[in-house]
């Protein structure tokens, strides 16, 4: 059915409300990657077989919804009963009889698969009480969880294409790029660009083909915000791409997506080909003068790819090496004509915008960074998952208040910020409220939104030496600062971390970490210093304890730690059968020796052990 | 015309001309390795930064790659800042360890005090500096036989499949261009051989001088339209075949005049 | 403005000046390179200067793949570009004339560039063989 | 190695026959056979008018791209940064001495290949371990060699 008129989209939105509604009690299962990885599939098709059997009045198989990531997946798989909003955790294949018998029937709680709330160990049914959503405010993520991301009718039963009927019948394109601009939108990508400026200078330049691309290459270690919004919404990207398309007079888009996000793929070409059937993408949408269709570019597997000219290279199907940005993409981009270049959740915050207003938006947040941003929690913390919070809210707010603070009893000791490009944070930042500006100004960065947490049990040193050794293996290699600096400030850190390096070593690490900020070509090269820089702002002692007194005081980096056992051993030979050396011996019930000699230090009995019998020292 | 300011100096250049080609016209010598009239400019090597700045731009400044920076009016250039040499320098001491054998990169890097590299020495590294101007040469050539091949610091220059390139035609273009002169090539009984590959040289059919491979020939012959005759013989006896040609018609205008 | 660049082997003696006053001009070093041009004998007493003809569809700029030959619509010669150059040889050997040349001492391909406009071997040639003149 | 040149081409002719399908086409090759073989390669470079050399250069700059062929059971361990710091070297150290195999190699018996791939984007799961496109989170190392090869 094509929709050639916002009347035909309005009496289409009311049909798809009565369905989207017609199910008064539902079951939602959550299907995004991580419930997916902890069997939601499994767990969603025994709810429709169960479903089907037992006959439940006001349920039935087309009850049982499945929907895209919800964001809490450190509980999942996820299961919500509508409309009470009871909220499951950690469900099993085995649980769904009882919850179909138990809650679906018989309408009672299932203690055991509620959530306890961390601080007053109460459990918590209802899932907009639990204080992991309770502190959230959805913009971008504002579907994610509640529809079905491959059903079109889903999305325009929640209101959606309604920003794009506005804009395109009630706003001219300059309206239209006044009011992106109004609301202060910067780029959710990392560098926090103004979006309504960028739209402006490309709609500025002479030219009769221009392009639209979002940035779906989600390459930071730690963000997966994208992957989320991209397999979980899909139609609210395509909604902000078209918005831009008609601002800047664009006909033509591309979603670049990373290789590694196979379903997201899937599901925005679903999304795509539903939107050209019902006339949203493809010859004159919704009836008006409006053409405008979308591609979508498979990644090679490429962090340098999230730069936008080695993106918009790959595009075109060649090597993704970036190129010196004096003449700017979106003056000059894909195939040299004028590019408009945006994150995915950029795009899916903008039909927010254009339905609700700039003032609206403009009102979240802080003066310079509005609106709300979207962080990936992960690492050692508890409530692993996704949040989506005004700016400003402290790093501590969002740590401990929301993602429920570090496990196991352990101590905060750093958060990372902004992937390969950004820093660490030390406790003593904690409060820092979080935006674009006070970020890079302590040393990090926003980037695509990652925090991953690190416990006392980190060694700030071997940190920046992983992250240095993802950007020497990701470096596309085009300029000697990256491509020789990087390896070199690497193999440095290396020497750090086996306790052989100097004070001297030290002193040249920082003069070739400024040259390689200052000498390279883009954006990775500029900004991969900046993880050594940050640990070593933060925590210079630890590389000095490195140095000077050969220690590792976070027990981490092989060469300068011993392990041995102590008497809480029980003789449990979990040990035993880990140790990739066999360097631990003994019997079951006895305690087991461990011999230093062996031992390559890897840590896998550390890891294994249950009664806290590997002492570290 | 656009006026521009290097090191204090106010000199006039074309618009979109890349400041690099205008600091040299001021025979101020900035350094570049991987920069060639015949290429593309690509700013891999990172020598040629300069430092840029306007007037309205508040003190503002940056550093940019002079190789790929178009000439614009009021723009304000100075090339050798303590910080930009301090960055060559570096760039240099990386070279070194990179390129242990480059005797190129071994007396730019004296000339900034460096003796030995302060980093460790690469074990498998050569002395390609990775400038690309081989690839980009080839390509500019029509044949892109040759490619930069993985990436980052595994990178390298070799052709499909790390074999003989079967796109090659021995031409040496890339050899010659190469800064470093790291691409191994010789010429020995008629025969050239590069990148693995041998190729027939073509022999003066009077002298058996050799001057290109016939593969070079033939693709000469058939891109640019040039008889195929006119690679038989060589320059030398060619020069000599047309003193005879014009020689014979003096002498033969000195009969009819006599 | 157009230019003519005559030979007369007529009038040549094969006294070398020619060949002499090009090396000079174009190599100030020690050692000079090759000269562009030379007096060939072609019999007793008989000589050709041979240089450049500057032809119109000249074999060496349509070989050049790097555009690095270029007429000079002033001076009518068709220049080499150094800074373009790579050294391939494809106008050394496609040139009927053998006149794009190796330089064997500094191992580099040479051609005459009429001087600039002033070609010395024209005004240093004793007979005027060589005559480099205004034709319109 | 024998290769189906027919299926090759067919894949090749879905996609315009223009330089910019290069990648496109490289991953659906790549898809089908798990690996590109060195006659796609070149079929490629007919097809679409670019150099072999170039289509060699994609080839080898994309992580996604493996130019030998692949074991049956593709093992992709995470090393993004939370898998990282929830001890994705435990796994790989598990996985590479119980293969006998080291990231980036195939097992002699053409069964598993192992790989280590820079962020999946479940970190919330980490550390996560790919077993043929299935997903696992919070693998323990002790676990981790089970689980990649049971059946």
């Amino acid at each position: 059915m094509r929709i050639d008129s916002i009347e035909k989209l309005e009496k289409w939105r009311k049909e798809c409300r009565r369905t989207f509604e017609a199910r008064k009690r539902k079951v939602i299962v959550c299907l995004g990657e991580g419930c997916l990885a902890n069997g939601s599939e499994e767990v969603f098709n025994e709810f429709k077989k169960q479903v089907a059997e037992k006959k439940i009045a006001d349920v039935t198989v087309e009850s049982v919804a499945k929907t895209g990531c919800h964001g809490f997946c450190a509980l999942g798989p996820l299961v919500i009963i509508e409309p009470d909003g009871t909220f499951y955790t950690k469900v099993g294949k085995s649980d769904v009889a009882k919850i179909v018998d138990k809650t679906l029937v018989g309408h009672e709680l299932i203690d055991k698969l509620l959530y306890t709330d961390a601080k007053t160990g109460e459990k918590v049914a209802d899932y907009a009480k639990i204080p992991f959503y309770a502190r959230q405010q959805r913009i971008s993520l504002r579907h994610c969880g509640t529809i079905d991301p491959h059903k079109i009718t889903d999305y325009i039963a929640m209101g959606g294409y309604a920003a794009l009927g506005k804009a395109l019948t009630a706003m001219t394109p300059q309206q239209v790029i006044d009011e992106v601009t109004k609301s202060g939108l910067r780029g959710r990508g990392g560098a926090g660009f103004a979006t309504g400026k960028k739209w402006a200078t490309c709609a500025k330049v002479q030219s009769d083909i221009r392009y639209v691309i979002c940035n779906g290459d989600e390459g930071d270690p730690g963000a997966f915000s994208d992957r989320t919004t991209m397999g979980s919404d899909p139609h609210s990207v395509l909604e902000g791409m078209i918005i831009c398309a008609y601002a800047v007079g664009s006909h033509q888009g591309y979603i670049y997506v990373r290789e590694e996000y196979p379903l997201a793929v899937v599901t925005l070409q679903k999304a795509i080909d539903a939107a050209r059937e019902h006339g949203l993408l493809g010859e004159k949408i919704l009836g008006t003068d409006l053409s405008f269709d979308i591609k979508i570019s498979r990644g090679g597997g490429a962090f340098v790819c999230g730069e936008s000219s080695a993106l918009m290279r790959s595009v075109a199907g060649a090597v993704g090496e970036p190129r010196a940005k004096y003449i700017r993409s979106v003056i000059k981009g894909l195939h040299d004509r004028p590019t408009v270049l945006n994150n995915v959740e950029t795009y899916a915050t903008v039909p927010a915008i254009i339905e609700r207003g700039a003032d609206w938006f403009a009102g979240i947040g802080t003066k310079k960074s509005t609106g709300t941003k979207v962080f990936s929690l992960a690492g050692k913390i508890k409530n692993t998952g996704l949040v989506e919070v005004p700016m400003g809210i402290t790093l501590r707010e969002i740590i401990f208040d929301i993602g429920g603070g570090v496990p196991d009893g352990r101590k905060f000791k750093a958060v990372q910020t902004g992937g390969p490009s950004g820093g660490c944070l030390p406790e003593s930042k904690i409060d820092l409220p979080v935006d674009f500006d006070t970020l890079t100004e302590a040393g990090s960065m926003m980037g695509s939104g990652g925090m991953v947490i690190m416990d006392d049990r980190t060694c700030m040193v071997e940190v920046a030496r992983y992250f240095l050794s993802f950007l020497v293996s990701e470096s596309c290699g085009k300029c000697v600062p990256c491509r020789e600096g990087l390896y070199q400030l690497r193999e440095l850190c290396a020497k750090v971390c086996d306790g052989e390096a100097t004070e001297d070593d030290l002193a040249l690490m920082e003069r070739l970490a400024k040259t390689i900020q200052v000498g390279s070509l883009c954006g990775l090269g500029q900004s991969g210093p900046n993880p050594f820089l940050s640990t070593l702002l933060y925590f210079r002692d630890e590389y000095l304890a490195h140095i000077r007194d050969k220690k590792c005081p976070g027990g981490v980096c092989r060469k300068l730690i011993t392990y041995s056992i102590t008497d809480a051993c029980t003789g449990c030979m979990a040990c035993i059968s880990v140790c990739p050396v066999h360097a631990i011996t003994g019997e079951k019930k006895k305690r087991h020796v461990l011999d230093t000699n062996l031992c390559d230090r890897c840590g896998s009995c550390y890891a294994v052990c249950k009664f806290e019998a590997i002492e570290i020292s | 015309m656009v006026q521009m300011t290097i090191n204090g100096k106010v000199v006039k250049a074309t618009e979109g001309e890349m400041l690099l080609a205008v600091i040299r016209r001021q025979g101020i010598d900035v350094p570049a390795l991987c920069d060639h009239a015949a290429v593309e400019p690509c700013g891999s090597c990172r020598m040629c930064l300069v430092e840029i700045t306007r007037e309205d731009w508040n003190g503002w400044k940056k550093y940019v790659t002079s190789c790929l920076y178009p000439s614009e009016d009021g723009l304000i250039v100075t090339t050798h800042t303590p910080e930009l040499q301090e960055i060559r320098r570096n760039i240099l001491d990386l070279y070194m360890a990179r390129c242990p054998g480059s005797e190129l990169i071994q007396k730019m890097g004296e000339e900034y005090g460096l003796t030995r590299t302060s980093f460790k020495t690469i074990p498998e590294g050569d002395n390609c500096i990775m400038c690309y101007a081989c690839t980009r040469i080839c390509e500019v050539l029509g044949r892109s036989a040759i490619s930069a091949v993985r990436r980052g610091h595994a990178k390298v220059i070799s052709g499909p499949f790390g074999d003989p390139p079967p796109d090659c035609i021995g031409c040496l273009s890339c050899a010659h261009i190469c800064p470093t002169d790291v691409i191994e090539w010789h010429d020995q009984d008629g025969v050239r051989g590069i990148w693995g590959r041998t190729f027939d040289l073509i022999a003066c059919q009077q002298c058996g001088k050799t001057i290109i491979t016939r593969d070079f020939a033939e693709y000469l012959k058939e891109k640019r339209q040039i008889p195929a005759d006119y690679f038989d013989i060589c320059d030398d006896c060619k020069r000599v075949e047309l003193a005879r040609k014009m020689g014979g018609l003096v002498d033969q205008a000195k009969e009819v005049a006599s | 403005m157009m230019f003519r660049y005559t030979v007369n082997p007529a009038l040549c003696t094969g006294c070398r000046t020619c060949e002499l006053a090009c090396a000079f001009t174009h190599t100030q070093e020690q050692k000079p390179g090759r000269s562009r041009i030379y007096p060939i004998a072609y019999g007793p007493d008989r000589f050709v200067p041979v240089t450049c003809l500057q032809c119109d569809d000249a074999a060496c700029v349509k070989s050049c793949l790097f555009d690095a030959l270029k007429r000079n619509e002033t001076t009518g010669a068709i220049e080499l570009d150094k800074d373009r150059c790579v050294n391939c040889r494809a106008c050394v050997a496609a040139c009927p004339f053998g006149c794009a040349l190796i330089d064997d001492v500094h191992d580099e391909v040479v051609k005459c560039d009429l001087c600039g406009g002033s070609p010395a071997c024209a005004r240093f040639c004793p007979t005027k063989a060589l005559v480099y003149k205004r034709i319109a | 190695m024998a290769c189906d040149m027919a299926k090759i081409q067919e894949i090749i002719d879905r996609s315009p026959q223009t330089p910019g399908s290069l990648i496109a086409v490289l991953q659906d090759i790549q898809r089908e056979f798990h690996y590109l073989p060195c006659e796609a390669l070149q079929a490629t470079a007919a097809s679409l008018h670019v150099p072999l050399s170039k289509v060699f250069s994609v080839s080898t700059f994309y992580n996604a791209f493996s130019l030998n062929p692949r074991g049956e059971r593709i093992i992709r361990i995470c090393q993004g940064t939370a898998c990282h710091i929830k001890g994705a070297d435990l796994i790989q150290q598990q996985l590479t001495s119980g293969l006998g195999i080291k990231p980036g190699e195939t097992s002699p018996d053409m069964k598993y290949t192992l790989e280590v791939v820079n962020c999946l984007g479940v970190c919330a799961m980490a550390p996560v371990v790919v077993v043929n496109d299935k997903i696992h989170g919070g693998v323990r190392c002790d676990k981790a060699f089970k689980l990649v090869t049971k059946d």
